[in-house]
């Protein structure tokens, strides 16, 4: 089957003080069949973000994409404006972690609902409200009409996010881009919202492309994980097998750092140093220095990413998992 | 927009006008000497019978706030004393000098209002090069002071070209515009760069927001992005900041008519001031602030009404 | 054993709200007690409250055996309390004031308490930053040259040169990313294995809670919901909203849910800001 | 947000130049030999700037007066280096004062709060109701005219120019966790102020006065061009374009435009100083 969306190799920089360039990216293969949900995993500065707005060509100014962004076959950074134009009004949608930021303060809920729909869409004014009000229950949000003459300083942090996943929708989108949508959420409030985009996601058929730092919740809500370190794809499996089935020493780590609280005995297990920012990697194996697997080789030499357990790492020295041979 | 925010701002800027009519008033009263002496102006020997008399005129033995609320009234009822130095009622003076530097303010608005956010928006806009010479230009434009455009002006226009008139008032209003024309441009040039700037900036700012880049990702039309989302939200630092400006005008107008010969109230406060005519200063200066003041909370009030978020209602920080 | 902290009917108002509407807290010599809540829960209000760093309208506050001193206490008082109770900010980029080497910032507090001077405070401000894991070297940089686990454990070297008898901890993990988290969860751990002190670990992340402390209180609209063993509440909840709270943390096998039945919390919608 | 819009409001925003190196440097170079030349003035004017010559009356520029002379014959040139004494130490007059004091009032009232914060507020608010220019005219009317009344006068006019975006800024930072942690170590809280607050507000008040010496200098020379700053015969560049104004219609701009001309390049050269400046501070902080 043809992926919708592929990561083929993605390297982005960026331009840096005086002429020199900074990789933000340094290398990305990933596969979303149609209909899947891939969870995206990182740190800070692993360039989980940037991959994501790769999709829809939203990266900084001055950025170079080497490698490609296939959607539907078809390579984004090579799409001339009207036809980026076309990807980002119906092809794919995204959601961001600060709703806040992305909607227009000074206008009303339901303007931004209906804008899209009207302008984009050319619906009339009372099919684009009756629209907005049907992608607002669908989202769970109770009182749609009283809702869409409000701005959104008058809504919270969650229901706003839920306004944000109601616009996304409306493209009729085939691939959902989820960029931390929760992380500025409250516990509660992040589990209903996910529950929405899981719904949403399952109902319309969506392909979903979810970016966090939290490995359970992207486990939880994904049939793949990737998790990205220092801009380089460290690992990918199944979701199911994230717990037991890791090969790769970073995804061990981090899952370690944040043990299942309700296991009785469960020891919390941290790595020293920090997450290094994919512009400060050297040449070899990112991950190296917090890594006590690591030897010679892992610190000249970049690993690619091969077949390792259920999935794929680029590790030179993948743990072995129980009961396969070393 | 409620009618208890605009109450606040009512009362607010009566009590600014009345902290400042007793500021204007007592500043009399710090100067070193008697009062009378500054009264009669222009550092005339006093007279012992004028000096009496303006004691008396003046009700300068009552008690301070007496006195004070008595010339408070005085001015609320037109009677804003008579100048000593040109033997006219103050009222007079002022009535018959407003007009041409209400003209000139008025003309010298329209030029920042329309040319000011105009070129602002156009390097906001457009970016790039467009925006490196707007902003090099009003740079420039903001360092010169008033009066040296005005010499500059006069210098250019009047002398070298001879295009426009350097000096008088003219008769009827196509003439009068015509001759405040270079006035008006002097007046306008460093606050209609510095309305440029911001108008600038705010429209960059806003085009860089995230809901800016939103609208354009969800492919709204470009045109009604920039109206909307950029134009709309960029709308209200740029009304402050013109407000503002205007404000500044009516400070700015008493060098432009010095140097242009214009006989309006700016020119009639300086000269007042030189000879010390406290009459028609204290008048001058409470009409100076209290437009001034108008200016500010109209400016505040439409900028409220723009943007429901900010509570400028005396929002100190 | 007396306790180290108590508070009973806490409460403290903003204007018409109500942050912490009548709390009780005990907490003994070395305990570690965590305090778990969602935004509005009054968490960290109780937090502010406990150091002194506002004042209650109501209720009653024993620490070590004093109130916290107000704003015009005495030099006196102020540095007995400084060393009863210290406190560890969220964001390690604003805790620490970003002029003063970090190295400079510990000596200063050293200076302040302490008889050391010279060469033997210098080796005590070394001893405490590698005791938090820092280089003795990192004495001179800046806060701007560490990242953002290295401040906080800037930030916990200086609240321990005072040697508190409680630290309290206001979402101070909550900023760093999740292996550098574990860190410092695992620092304050083998801080509190090496000598007495008791921690007060503010958090909305109830996750993290067993893995630093043996008590946790669950607090909601400025209120106590439940308290108990960490364990014991992780795994089987009594009140509601707890059991929410709970379901709500990713962990394996985990589904999000959405909870329609739950009541509204209390704390007030969104008020737009109308002129 | 508002300190910031009303403290641009006063007249105006920093100004931005292009990109790089050269354009600071430059301005550097230009504000220096500018302030060299005051102080040099009498070693490097070629003539006594109040030398008056029937003889020479408005010369047009030549060998033996390079910019030529007024109409009483006195040197532009030597006018124009002995000018940029007041011209530029009575805005800096203003600016140390109005910085000085402002800061002062600004950080002692968000530090102490209460009712000395309400009346420091209340009189920066009712200062800021009067136009500068205004402020200095009704002082001249008052007091006579003259520099030493418009430096004053112009200090209060710019109090609050500097007090209210200081006062702001030392607000949000007194409520920085970091002075809060300050006081929990039991620091008291004027060593807290002094120590850690103010010279963390150090860049800031440095830029704001920077920026407000600008605006003081095209002020005061304004000042002196309507006949209320300073006096003849001292030579100062207000005055001088004001005293060369005639001289554009009868054919000798030398003066007007020479005086005008220093004014402009200086205050411009000042403006990019600060404005590297002041981008050079914002990058130390984060």
């Amino acid at each position: 089957m043809i992926p919708l969306l592929e990561f083929d190799a993605l390297r982005v920089t960026l331009p840096g003080p005086r002429g020199t360039r900074r990789t933000v990216i340094h290398r990305v293969d990933l596969a979303l069949a149609p209909g899947s949900a891939v969870g995206l995993v990182g740190e800070s500065g692993s360039g989980k973000s940037l991959t994501a707005r790769s999709v829809l060509g939203l990266l900084p100014p001055g950025a170079r994409v080497d490698g490609d962004v296939r959607f539907d076959g078809a390579s984004v950074p090579a799409m001339r404006p009207p036809e980026l134009r076309a990807l980002r009004r119906g092809g794919a949608a995204m959601v961001f972690q600060d709703p806040r930021a992305h909607i227009n303060p000074l206008r009303t809920v339901g303007d931004f609902l209906t804008e899209a729909l009207v302008s984009v869409r050319g619906l009339t004014r009372a099919a684009a409200d009756a629209r907005a009000t049907a992608l607002l229950d669908e989202v769970h949000v109770a009182d749609a009409a009283r809702r869409l003459r409000q701005r959104p300083a008058e809504l919270s942090g969650g229901l706003l996010q839920r306004v944000m996943i109601a616009a996304a929708l409306a493209a009729e989108p085939r691939l959902l881009l989820a960029d931390e949508p929760t992380t500025a959420l409250d516990v509660t409030t992040q589990a209903e919202v996910m529950a929405v985009i899981d719904e949403a996601r399952r109902r319309h058929g969506l392909t979903l492309l979810f970016i966090t730092h939290d490995l359970a919740l992207a486990a939880a809500v994904c049939d793949r994980a990737a998790v990205l370190y220092a801009g380089t794809l460290a690992e990918e499996l199944p979701a199911h097998r994230l717990a037991t089935g890791a090969t790769h020493p970073y995804t061990r780590a981090l899952l370690a750092a944040r043990p299942d609280p309700t296991v009785p005995g469960a020891k919390l297990r941290a790595i020293e140093g920090r997450p290094l920012p994919a512009d400060e990697a050297g040449p070899g194996c990112p991950f190296a220095p917090r890594c006590a697997r690591a030897t010679g080789t892992c610190r000249t030499e970049r690993p690619e990413p091969r077949p390792s357990g259920d999935g794929r790492a680029a590790c030179h020295h993948p743990v072995p998992l129980e009961g396969s041979a070393p | 927009m409620t009618a208890h925010y605009l109450l606040r701002r009512a009362l607010g800027l009566l009590a600014t006008l009345l902290a400042a009519s007793l500021a204007i008033y007592g500043g009399l009263f710090l100067a070193p000497g008697d009062p009378a002496t500054l009264l009669v102006g222009g550092g005339k020997p006093p007279n012992p019978a004028l000096l009496a008399e303006i004691h008396r005129q003046y009700h300068l033995d009552d008690p301070f706030l007496t006195r004070y609320w008595h010339w408070l009234t005085g001015m609320l009822h037109g009677d804003a004393g008579t100048s000593l130095a040109h033997h006219d009622s103050v009222a007079h003076l002022i009535g018959s000098r407003i007009g041409t530097t209400a003209l000139l303010i008025a003309y010298a608005s329209t030029l920042i209002l329309l040319v000011g956010t105009a070129l602002g928006t156009l390097a906001g806009l457009r970016g790039g090069r467009t925006a490196t010479a707007v902003t090099a230009a009003t740079g420039t434009l903001m360092a010169v002071p008033t009066f040296v455009s005005a010499v500059l002006l006069i210098w250019l226009f009047a002398v070298r070209l001879g295009w426009l008139p350097a000096y008088g008032t003219g008769d009827g209003l196509a003439d009068r515009l015509r001759h405040l024309t270079l006035p008006a441009l002097a007046l306008a040039a460093s606050w209609l760069a510095y309305v440029a700037q911001v108008t600038r900036s705010a429209v960059h700012t806003e085009q860089g927001s995230e809901h800016v880049q939103t609208a354009r990702g969800r492919g709204i039309p470009e045109r009604l992005v920039i109206r909307r989302h950029v134009l709309r939200n960029a709308s209200g630092p740029i009304l402050s900041v013109a407000g503002v400006s205007v404000a500044g005008l009516i400070a700015g107008s008493s060098v432009i008519e010095q140097t242009f010969g214009l006989n309006g109230v700016g020119a009639l406060l300086v000269q007042s001031a030189a000879r010390q005519d406290l009459a028609v200063v204290q008048a001058l200066a409470l009409l100076t602030v209290t437009a001034f003041a108008l200016v500010n909370t109209a400016v505040d009030v439409a900028t409220a009404a723009l943007d429901h978020r900010t509570p400028i209602g005396g929002a100190r920080p | 054993m007396k306790p180290l902290l108590e508070v009973e009917q806490l409460v403290k108002h903003y204007g018409a709200h109500t942050a912490v509407d009548g709390v009780d807290l005990r907490l003994m010599p070395g305990q570690a007690l965590a305090v778990v809540g969602e935004s509005g829960s009054g968490k960290t209000t109780t937090a502010r409250l406990v150091t002194g760093l506002e004042t209650s309208d109501a209720g009653r506050i024993t620490l070590g055996g004093a109130p916290p001193p107000g704003p015009r206490a005495r030099r006196a008082e102020r540095l007995a309390h400084a060393r009863r109770v210290q406190l560890v900010f969220q964001d390690p980029y604003t805790s620490l004031d970003p002029r003063q080497k970090i190295g400079d910032a510990v000596a200063e507090v050293l200076a302040l308490h302490g008889p050391l001077r010279g060469a033997a405070l210098e080796a005590r401000r070394d001893e405490l930053l590698t005791r938090v894991g820092l280089d003795a070297r990192q004495a001179g940089s800046r806060p701007r040259a560490l990242s953002g686990g290295q401040r906080q454990r800037a930030a916990i070297a200086r609240a321990l040169a005072v040697e508190p008898d409680l630290l309290v901890l206001d979402e101070a993990v909550a900023a760093l990313d999740v292996s550098v988290q574990a860190q410092i969860v695992d620092l304050l751990a083998r801080i509190r294995e090496q000598r007495p002190i008791a921690y007060l670990f503010i958090t909305h992340d109830l996750g993290i809670v067993p893995f630093l402390c043996e008590d946790v209180v669950v607090m909601r609209g400025g209120r106590i919901v439940e308290s108990g063993r960490s364990r014991d509440v992780l795994t089987a909840p009594r009140d509601p909203y707890t059991r929410a709270l709970v379901d709500s943390v990713p962990r394996p096998g985990w589904k999000p849910a959405r909870q329609p039945a739950r009541q509204p919390a209390r704390q007030p919608e969104r008020k737009a800001v109308t002129p | 947000m508002t300190t910031l819009r009303l403290a641009a409001a006063v007249r105006g925003p920093g100004r931005t130049g292009p990109r790089g190196r050269p354009v600071p440097l430059l301005a550097g170079a230009v504000v220096a030999l500018v302030v060299l030349a005051a102080a040099l003035a009498p070693l490097i004017a070629p003539h006594d700037p109040n030398a008056v010559d029937p003889l020479a009356v408005s010369l047009p520029p030549g060998a033996a007066h390079w910019l030529g002379t007024d109409d009483t014959g006195r040197d532009i040139a030597s006018r124009l280096l002995y000018g940029a004494r007041p011209s530029l130490l009575a805005p800096l007059a203003v600016t140390l004062a109005a910085g000085t004091i402002g800061t002062a009032l600004a950080v002692s009232a968000a530090w102490l709060g209460g009712w000395w914060d309400r009346l420091v507020t209340a009189a920066l608010d009712l200062v800021f109701g009067f136009p500068g220019l205004v402020l200095a005219v009704v002082g001249a009317a008052l007091f006579g005219a003259g520099l030493p009344v418009a430096v004053a006068t112009l200090t209060i006019a710019y109090l609050p120019y500097v007090a209210r975006v200081v006062r702001g800024s030392a607000l949000r930072e007194r409520h920085l966790p970091y002075v809060a942690a300050l006081r929990m170590l039991g620091l008291g809280g004027a060593r807290a102020c002094l120590r850690h607050l103010l010279p963390n507000l150090a860049p800031l008040v440095l830029v704001q006065t920077a920026t407000a010496f600008g605006y003081t200098l095209l002020d005061t020379a304004a000042f002196s061009f309507i006949g209320l700053g300073a006096q003849p015969p001292t030579a100062e560049w207000g005055l001088m374009v004001a005293q060369g104004a005639p001289g554009l219609l009868a054919g000798r701009p030398e003066q007007a435009l020479a005086a005008g001309g220093a004014i402009v390049l200086f205050t411009v050269a000042c403006g990019l100083l600060g404005t590297a400046l002041s981008q050079r501070l914002a990058g130390d902080r984060t």
